[in-house]
């Protein structure tokens, strides 16, 4: 077990590398020049050399790229190029708003879509099955935006029944009064493709031949569904749960600009666009290892949840 | 159709335990089919009896012993009013399905063939059979349950229940969890178990002992057995009464003794005559169109002889073939699995060399090692004096022409997604033999009627075709390459006896019109014998026995063949 | 392969494909997303040839036109304002004397008599209503239809066929190539997929063909890994083993062998990617890396109907949200039924 | 004496917002304007504007108005005594008075380059005697802060004295502006890179707390000295006399929070706004303007609710700029300025103003913007008349024409004629414009191809020239023509003057104008330089825009000023105003 994971820290080590290159080539050869956002309303060359010297981007690229593995050594990413703010409080700052989102919105997604996947999975096959998956489909379908222009504005606007937007400092506020719209926003377009997925694990489950042999024990059909149908289906639905973890800390960029959330997503475009190198840097490489660390968190939760998945 | 009333019914109630009468299934598939898989079938377990229920692949066997337990799916099953289910001499089509429920495992139960699957592999052995003992209110706390448990798993012979009544299905080995799922079956002391083939999936000498198991239970514990299987020589050992089934209907139902001695029907003479027997070798096998076209004299048609003569030309030299395969172990550590070690035959020109063993005993590996299908890690392959292994694979496909191979599964052998055309010129583009595609699919119609098909076949796909049918096609397709070797990889197993017996009848004509070699992989230790000069016995990646066909099952010298030749069913009265 | 002919004699072949897409067309559900996806197909079609909608950008009402529906009364205040026309005036001497163009004057004023156009007259309703410069939203989402449609289809076809092509090669082949492949998708699905979107954006410049290459470098992975998933379960297949043992190279067994064995997969993968990269591009125009100024498409459609709302014009979005919902319900569906249609295990004998 | 600062009960916080984020508070680094509306609350400059003259009159803050010498190159202030800088721990617990010196060194930081290149450097380099040679020193080394400057000098502890190389009456506006605004030296030192979240001023607010580019909130600054509002009393100055009213007799700031939300959708601000989340929506977005005064009245609606409306034209330009080193749109001889003007007929202004602008905007007809010196409202560029068949017309004669049928036209010389319109990904609601533009130059013939690019690319591009067409807007830095005219002096060119115009007249009367004070005779050559450009059309004048800003009536005191500056001083919340269950809610959070 100790071993495992030190194999799979190392086997992390060229994907991490892979990381590096990608974001440095990307932005720092093709990425816009944050020197000349930061050199105010008149742009000379003399200027953007001075702030280019100040920011280091005029060393060569090895150095640059040796500077960056540095920081990803050390976790110390420096401050923002246009802020100035350090690029860890931007991150610590940033990350728990859109986990005050992400998070319910992945609690509530996984408890609604279990439950009706296991309601719909019993009846498969049946008018209300297909029914389900087609309204499923057609919400997978329609697009985030839609949903967000609609329900913000008939929700929050005409009906006035959540405020239209708006963050505060506190976490209670939020959940209660900022919140609600936006998880709800977001559930609607997450739960349909959750609880196809989550139906296709419980009625792949049901094709196996543990399930006949439990109905030839005299379990109930109930007994059949939760006991063996889903324990076994909770595998790859907690899998699932596990992958998108790394997303949470993300954020739906699109629901916090609409809704004024100074979340994580909104603060990846607004680097982007700003050519904000550091804090693009440290965005990516923290995603990144969260990424990984992910990944393995869902091997041990294969080998927790299935007994027959050995960690070697 | 009689109409008779339930009361009548009860009137003439038998002291059967279990009655089957007039069952008739049928499947809705799609919109308008229907697919009738039991045409108002009747027969009766009395106590304390076993009934065998036997018939080739898709009788509706199956069906059946599902239908008595009420798990066919509930949205696509039909089961016609007319039909009549009586355990005990209660009608259990009219029961609810909770009642119905509620006897299974209780008072009826059922193991299946595969038990790998069928057992569920995120619950401990001992947590699935705490679940039957506490949903038949068996034992009152979890741990009288557990007690309980234990003591059954002692019951079906598995060492140190203790230990392994901690393990999840899958630390187990296939006869293990098999007989998990007897003790499963036996929990709540039911008073019929179903056997549906609980012993295919598994290696011989297991069967044996499983087979042997269900008998003492059955015997200790005054069980009446629902024994289901499609091998007509197993049943001999352990039914009383035998029920042959063939496409949903019964063709004929007796005593054990009467099925095998004076069967009346000509299906069963035939499925009883179809399968190579031990002590026979006749030139060809009878198959069911000879019994069905009218009465059929096995005793008439001659014995062929076998063995391998000095003089005869060795097209096929391997000695001390290696095969390994690596395991990841730990961090950079890799380990050698050797699934081939040290194996060395010859086989000569017209012959067929039988290699036999149990399961994972490495002998696809061997067939395929020699194809350089896989590639072999030491030793030799010699063909007319030039090392094959030692080619490189530019060199070595000129050589893919004298080698074939057919494998054990048709379906999975042949590309679904190719036409039958398709597959017989594929080699022969590949090696660019004949001018044109319109010549090759002359010669691809040839070999079609060679192997007993037809030239209109040539444009179906292989979904197409029987299993039979298919074999025949990817004989064909090596066939097209006119190879000196053929590697048959378990080519007759996954078929039904009476289709085996017609594809082994062209193998042996084919080696008898072209003079091809065999390398004829099986676990049939049967099959083997009737097929091979000389035989070859692996045990764990090596060679334990080689010789004389007949010699060797005369006289096997080595405990490991003895064990595997003590376990072919009816062996001792016949031996 | 060949395709098999037709024959009277032998019994009707029926082909892998041909099974599927009877069971598909069974299903009156799958026929009617079939006709509105035709629909939908047909007048993209049309539009991409030049034969319809071609005049989107033309103005053929007033700024925000009604809905005929709505009649003509309903204030339109920012109608009236496209009529207004400019106050006319005279070139003074003191601006004479510094104009290098003061010698053409005549000349250009002779020359432009000319062109006097006849102004078209405005519209105050068109069926559907019209945008803020006053083109028919019939054209304009006809026309977006189109745009969104192609970037959708031709996004999805570079994703597929990256994604099948790498899959299958890392599938197949094992070894160093796979671990090569292994770690380029690893690196890929790391970095947050928005950022690798807008770096890739970046990288392209602007236009409908950047919109596909962004989201068909960007959107492989998933097809990857299925795709490399199927090839890892097919290549241990006797078939496989059997094409080897007839001499077949690697690449024919790889293309020729297998991928028709999977091409199912991806295929739904296609319908399916279609319909997310349709979704993608709004949130890329969200971005404000859609489409080019002289072009349209859903996306935008939806980016502008923001602003809109807020002084009661609703056409744009109702006439942009059920137009765009329709298809991509209809072809969501239709990939759901193609899905059952071609999943392996309905044809498993 | 720390007089009334908190005359006001407290607790009175004032909700509003910002339509884009901030950078940061050190005036010295951050040209950003929002940035700027927070420090202009902290950081005093030496004068200010008053708050509700028009048009924009300077009047004595920590110092008087200067005394000008008759040469104009001698500036000199006093300051007044007993001014103070807000408690900080820079200042080891004492109060810190402001004095002549703290000017001299906040000027030096201005265009020291170590503040991320100085982006206000513009306002003295050039200008003050001695102060490039220190520029140039530091260079290759730090800024020397301590060794004297003849042109910038504390001559006692309260007089500060500027001396210039050459005239330059726009002095006191500079000194006016919010990025001169006064800072201690112990305060910078202390904080180093980190000053942007320490703006430690004399000014009447202080930082209270900062989420960066989420949630600025401002609160009153204890030592602030106070002040009252009593209107300047000069010639041709009018004020909104209701406004006078509600300010006379009161201390200010009345106000003890202020709480600043960034947000960046128009829609979500507008909503905010009905929803009384927040009390004031400077800068109403066009479309929601529309919508609050159809015709430039505030609708009925909302005048029942009691919301206070503000339409006020701002003082700065939108304009479409070629670049005159371009081969094809460039140049001056008559062909190639007939190409361009052909361009400008092409373009409808009116339509622009109307539909992208939702009428949000005056026709823009020179360089200069309203609000400022030298800008004629009376004068018209009557080159610029939207007119296609004119267009045509001259490209017709000058030889634009369809050379190979493919219906467009041609270069003279029959290669294609291609231009590109440069702009850049983060502008917002540019696609309106591109769409115009596009189908404006279609009409007449001409392709226009559009390049996006990310705006950091896209500034470098515009700076280094390599555009051929593009979009530029300019705001004051203070009130003076010549704070515009300097985009298109010749001298300029790759500077402030992206698209190199030159010439030879325009740069003479330029440099007139930049030398001497406001007059009649100025005014005149201002609009001689608006006929050169017009007639030259290196620029496209667009729009001045017209902004729409709301307060709901418990806001008492709002006025928008020209300067752009939120002036949060004057402002103060009537309770009586406020709905009771918005004023219980308040009051609970
Ligand atoms: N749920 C079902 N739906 C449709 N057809 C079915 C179903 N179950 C069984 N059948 C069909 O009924 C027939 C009888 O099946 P059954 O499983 O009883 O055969 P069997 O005799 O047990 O064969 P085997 O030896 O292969 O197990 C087969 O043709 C099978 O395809
Ligand atoms: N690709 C492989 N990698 C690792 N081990 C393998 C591989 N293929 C086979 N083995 C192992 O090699 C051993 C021999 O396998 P092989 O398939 O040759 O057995 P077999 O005798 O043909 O068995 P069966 O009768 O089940 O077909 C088995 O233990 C198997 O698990
Ligand atoms: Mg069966
Ligand atoms: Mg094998």
């Amino acid at each position: 077990m100790g071993r495992y994971f030190i194999r799979r820290l190392w086997q992390t080590i060229p994907t991490l590398a892979g990381v590096i290159l990608l974001v440095f080539i990307l932005f720092n050869l093709f990425g816009g020049d944050p020197a000349a956002i930061l050199a105010g309303k008149i742009v000379s060359p003399e200027r953007i050399a001075t702030i280019r010297e100040q920011l280091g981007l005029n060393e060569p690229l090895w150095v640059q790229l040796w500077i960056f593995v540095k920081q990803v050594m050390t976790f110390d990413f420096g401050d923002s190029w246009s802020t100035g703010e350090s690029v860890a409080d931007i991150i610590s700052q940033k990350a728990p708003v859109s986990l005050t989102i992400m998070v319910q919105v992945w609690l509530l997604d996984a408890i609604v879509s279990i439950s009706l996947a296991v309601a719909v999975a019993y009846r498969r096959g049946s008018l209300t099955d297909r029914a389900v998956m087609g309204i499923c489909t057609a919400a997978m379908s329609i697009s985030l935006l839609l949903y967000v222009v609609i329900g913000q504005y008939v929700l929050g606007y005409t009906l006035d029944l959540f405020p239209v937007l708006g963050w505060s400092d506190s976490l209670w506020t939020n959940l209660t009064t900022y919140a609600p719209l936006p998880v709800f926003l977001l559930l609607l377009v997450s739960i349909a493709p959750s609880l196809r997925l989550y139906r296709t694990f419980i009625v792949e489950e049901t094709t196996h031949d543990y399930v006949r042999t439990a109905r030839a024990k005299g379990a109930s059909e109930n007994r059949v569904m939760f006991v063996h149908v889903l324990r076994n289906a909770l595998i790859p639905i907690m899998t699932n749960m596990a992958m998108q973890l790394p997303g949470l800390f993300v954020g739906s960029f699109v629901i916090e600009s609409v809704f004024s959330i100074p979340g994580l997503g909104k603060e990846i475009v607004a680097a982007v666009l700003r050519s904000d190198f550091p804090v693009i840097k440290a965005i990516t490489i923290y995603l990144a290892i969260l990424t990984m660390l992910v990944n393995l968190l869902v091997d041990l939760l294969y080998s927790w949840l299935d007994p027959r998945v050995q960690l070697k | 159709m009689s109409t008779a009333s339930p009361n009548t019914q009860q009137a003439a109630a038998s002291p059967a335990l279990l009655e089957v009468e007039n069952l008739t299934v049928r499947f809705r598939l799609g919109r308008q089919n229907e697919f009738t898989a039991l045409h108002g079938i009747s027969y009766a377990v009395a106590p304390n009896q076993t009934v065998a229920l036997v018939g080739e692949s898709g009788s509706g066997k199956t069906v059946s012993a599902l239908a008595v337990m009420d798990l066919l799916p509930r949205t696509n099953t039909i089961i016609t009013p007319e039909s009549r289910l009586r355990f005990n001499g209660e009608p259990l089509l009219e029961e609810s399905p909770a009642q119905r429920r509620l006897r299974c495992g209780g008072q009826i139960s059922m193991i299946f063939q595969d038990p790998m699957t069928s057992l569920n592999p995120v619950y401990s052995v001992g947590e699935q059979l705490v679940e039957i003992l506490q949903l038949h209110a068996i034992c009152p706390t979890r741990a009288a349950a557990r007690a309980r448990a234990i003591e059954l798993l002692g019951e079906v012979g598995i060492p140190d229940p203790r230990q392994k009544v901690k393990s999840y299905p899958h630390e187990l080995s296939g006869g293990q969890q098999q007989r998990v799922m007897i003790a499963m079956a036996i929990a709540c002391a039911p008073r019929l178990l179903i056997a549906d083939e609980p012993t295919t999936a598994l290696d011989v000498t297991i069967q044996q002992q499983i087979l042997e198991l269900l008998v003492n239970l059955k015997r200790s514990r005054g069980m009446s057995m629902l024994f289901i299987t499609h091998d007509l020589a197993l049943v001999r050992e352990v039914a009383d009464r035998v029920v042959v089934m063939n496409q949903g209907h019964i063709r004929e139902s007796g005593a054990t003794g009467q099925i095998f001695e004076a069967p009346a029907d000509n299906y069963t003479r035939a499925l009883l005559a179809c399968r190579p027997r031990i002590d026979r070798r006749p030139v060809k096998l009878p198959v069911v169109e000879d019994f069905m076209k009218g009465s059929y004299d096995i005793d008439s048609v001659a014995e062929r002889e076998r063995g391998v003569d000095s003089d005869d030309t060795v097209v096929l030299e391997v000695d001390h073939l290696r095969k390994t395969y690596p395991v990841k172990t730990g961090w950079f550590g890799e380990k050698q699995f050797v699934a081939v070690d040290d194996v060395s035959f010859r086989l000569a020109r017209g012959k067929t060399l039988g290699i036999v063993g149990e399961s994972g005993s490495g002998k696809t590996t061997l067939g395929k090692a020699i194809l350089r299908l896989h590639e072999a890690q030491g030793g030799s392959v010699r063909m007319n004096g030039v090392d094959l292994l030692k080619l490189s694979r530019a060199e070595f496909q000129p050589y893919k022409r004298q080698m074939q191979i057919v494998f054990q599964n048709p379906y999975a052998s042949l590309n679904p997604r190719f036409t039958i055309s398709d597959i017989l010129l594929e080699p022969m583009r590949i090696h660019n033999l004949h001018a044109g595609d319109a010549e090759r699919i002359e010669h691809a119609t040839a070999l079609l009627r060679q192997v007993g098909l037809s030239a209109s076949d040539l444009r179906k796909y292989p979904h197409e075709f029987s299993g039979g049918q298919l074999q025949r096609i990817s004989i064909a397709r090596c066939l097209a390459l006119k190879p000196d070797i053929l590697v048959c990889d378990e080519p007759v197993s996954a078929l039904d006896v009476s289709v085996q017996a017609q594809v082994l009848n062209l193998f042996q004509a084919l080696q008898d019109e072209f003079a091809i070699s065999y390398l004829f992989i099986s676990h049939d230790l049967n099959v083997v014998k009737y097929i091979s000069d000389e035989i070859m016995v692996m045990h764990n990646g090596a060679m334990v026995e080689y010789g004389n066909a007949d010699e060797l099952y005369r006289n096997p010298q080595h405990p490991y063949t003895q064990r595997l030749l003590a376990a072919i069913p009816g062996r001792q009265r016949h031996s | 392969m060949t395709a098999p002919a037709k024959s009277s004699s032998a019994p009707v072949s029926e082909g892998f494909w041909r099974a599927a897409g009877r069971r598909l067309f069974a299903d009156p559900l799958a026929r009617v997303c079939i006709a509105i996806v035709s629909v939908y197909f047909v007048l993209a079609a049309l539009s991409a040839a030049g034969l319809i909608a071609a005049d989107w950008n033309e103005e053929y009402g007033v700024s925000y036109a009604n809905p005929w529906f709505l009649g003509e009364d309903y204030p339109n205040p920012q109608g009236r304002n496209s009529l207004i026309s400019q106050e006319t005036m005279v070139i003074d001497d003191k601006q004479r004397a510094v104009d290098p163009l003061a010698p053409y004057y005549d000349e250009i004023e002779e020359r432009a008599m000319q062109y006097q156009l006849t102004q078209r007259e405005l519209r105050w309703t068109l069926p559907l209503g019209a945008d803020k410069w006053g083109r028919d939203l019939v054209r304009k989402v006809i026309k977006a239809g189109e745009i969104s449609i192609t970037v959708g289809i031709g996004a999805a076809l570079l994703a597929v066929m990256v994604g099948t092509f790498l899959g299958a090669i890392g599938g197949f082949f094992g070894g160093r190539t796979s671990d090569f492949l292994e770690w380029v998708y690893n690196v890929f699905t790391s970095v947050p997929y928005i950022l690798l979107v807008l770096a890739f954006a970046a990288v392209t410049g602007k236009g409908i063909n950047t919109i596909i290459l962004v989201l068909g470098f960007t959107g492989w992975t998933s097809v990857y890994r299925l795709i490399r998933a199927e090839y890892i379960k097919q290549r241990s297949r006797d078939y496989v083993a059997a094409a080897d043992a007839l001499g077949a190279s690697s690449a024919r067994k790889v293309f020729i062998h297998i991928l028709p064995n999977v091409s199912h997969l991806s295929l739904v993968q296609l319908s399916q990617l279609v319909v997310d990269f349709i979704k993608a591009e709004v949130i890329l125009s969200f971005l404000g890396l859609g489409v080019p100024p002289d072009s349209v498409s859903w996306g935008i459609m939806i980016n502008e109907v923001m602003t809109e709302l807020v002084l009661g014009k609703w056409w744009q979005l109702a006439t942009v949200a059920i137009v765009m919902s329709v298809f991509v319900v209809s072809f969501g569906l239709f990939t759901d039924l193609l899905r059952d249609a071609l999943d392996p295990k309905a044809t498993r004998r | 004496t720390i007089q009334g600062a908190r005359a006001a009960d407290s607790g009175k916080t004032l909700y509003t917002y910002f339509e884009a984020p901030e950078s940061g508070f050190d005036p010295a680094r951050n040209s950003d304007h929002y940035s700027g509306e927070v420090f202009s609350s902290i950081f005093e400059p030496l004068l200010t504007y008053d708050y509700l003259a028009r048009p924009q009159t300077l009047v004595p803050n920590t110092a008087d108005l200067p005394e000008i010498s008759p040469d104009g190159m001698t500036f000199t202030y006093r300051i007044r005594p007993g001014i103070y800088f807000s408690s900080d721990p820079a200042f080891g617990g004492q109060r810190r008075e402001l004095t002549a010196a703290d000017y001299v060194y906040t000027f030096q930081r201005l265009v020291d380059p170590a503040n991320r290149g100085a982006p206000w450097d513009f306002m003295f380099k050039g200008k003050v005697i001695g102060l490039d040679e220190k520029i140039a020193a530091a260079a290759n080394g730090e800024f020397d802060y301590d060794s004297p400057v003849e042109g910038l000098q504390a001559l006692d502890r309260y007089t500060l004295q500027i001396r210039l190389k050459r005239p330059d009456y726009n002095i006191p506006y500079i000194t006016a502006a919010p990025a001169t605004g006064v800072v201690a030296r112990e305060v910078i030192e202390r904080y180093g890179d980190d000053i942007d979240a320490h703006p430690v001023g004399t000014g009447p607010f202080r930082l209270k707390t900062w989420e960066r580019r989420n949630h600025i909130v401002l609160e009153a600054n204890p030592e602030y000295r106070g002040t009252t509002y009593s209107p300047v009393e000069r010639d041709g100055v009018e004020f909104d006399h209701e406004v006078a009213q509600r300010l006379q007799g009161k201390t200010f700031p009345r106000l003890d929070t202020i709480d600043i939300r960034i947000i960046e959708t128009a829609q979500a601000s507008w909503l905010a706004f009905q929803s009384s989340q927040i009390d004031l929506h400077p800068r109403l977005g066009a479309n929601y303007a529309l919508l609050v005064a159809p015709n430039n009245e505030l609708a009925e609606k909302y005048v029942k609710l009691g919301w206070h409306y503000f339409r006020e034209a701002e003082a700065d330009i939108t304009y479409y700029q070629f670049f005159m080193d371009d081969p094809v749109v460039g140049g001056y001889t008559p062909d190639k300025v007939a190409l361009r003007r052909a361009i400008s007929l092409a373009f409808n202004q009116a339509k622009m103003i109307s539909v992208v602008r939702n009428n949000q905007a005056l026709a823009a007809q020179s360089p200069l913007a309203p609000q400022i010196n030298g800008y004629d409202p009376e004068f018209r560029n009557v080159l610029g008349l939207y007119d296609p068949a004119k267009a045509k017309a001259m490209l017709d004669i000058f030889g634009y024409v369809d050379c190979d049928g493919d219906g467009w036209r041609d270069l003279p010389d029959c290669k294609p004629l291609r231009i590109t319109y440069l702009s850049s990904s983060s502008q917002g609601g540019s696609r309106d414009t591109e769409e115009m533009l596009i189908k404006g130059l279609a009409d007449i013939g001409i392709r226009l191809d559009t390049d996006v690019m990310n705006f950091s690319d896209f500034l470098k591009a515009r700076q280094a020239g390599k555009f051929q067409f593009s979009g530029g807007a300019w705001g004051q830095d203070y009130p003076d023509a010549e704070n515009f005219m300097q985009l298109l002096y010749g001298p300029n060119s790759g500077v402030v003057n992206d698209s190199r115009f030159r010439n030879a007249e325009f740069d003479r009367l330029y440099e007139q104008i930049a030398s001497e004070p406001p007059s009649d005779a100025r005014n005149e050559r201002l609009r001689e330089m608006s006929r050169i450009v017009n007639a030259y059309v290196p620029w496209i004048v667009e729009a001045n825009r017209i902004r729409t800003h709301l307060a709901h009536p418990w806001v008492v005191g709002f006025k928008p000023h020209p300067d752009n500056m939120p002036h949060y001083l004057y402002l103060d919340i009537d309770w009586s105003q406020m709905p009771a269950d918005l004023h219980a809610r308040r009051e609970s959070e």
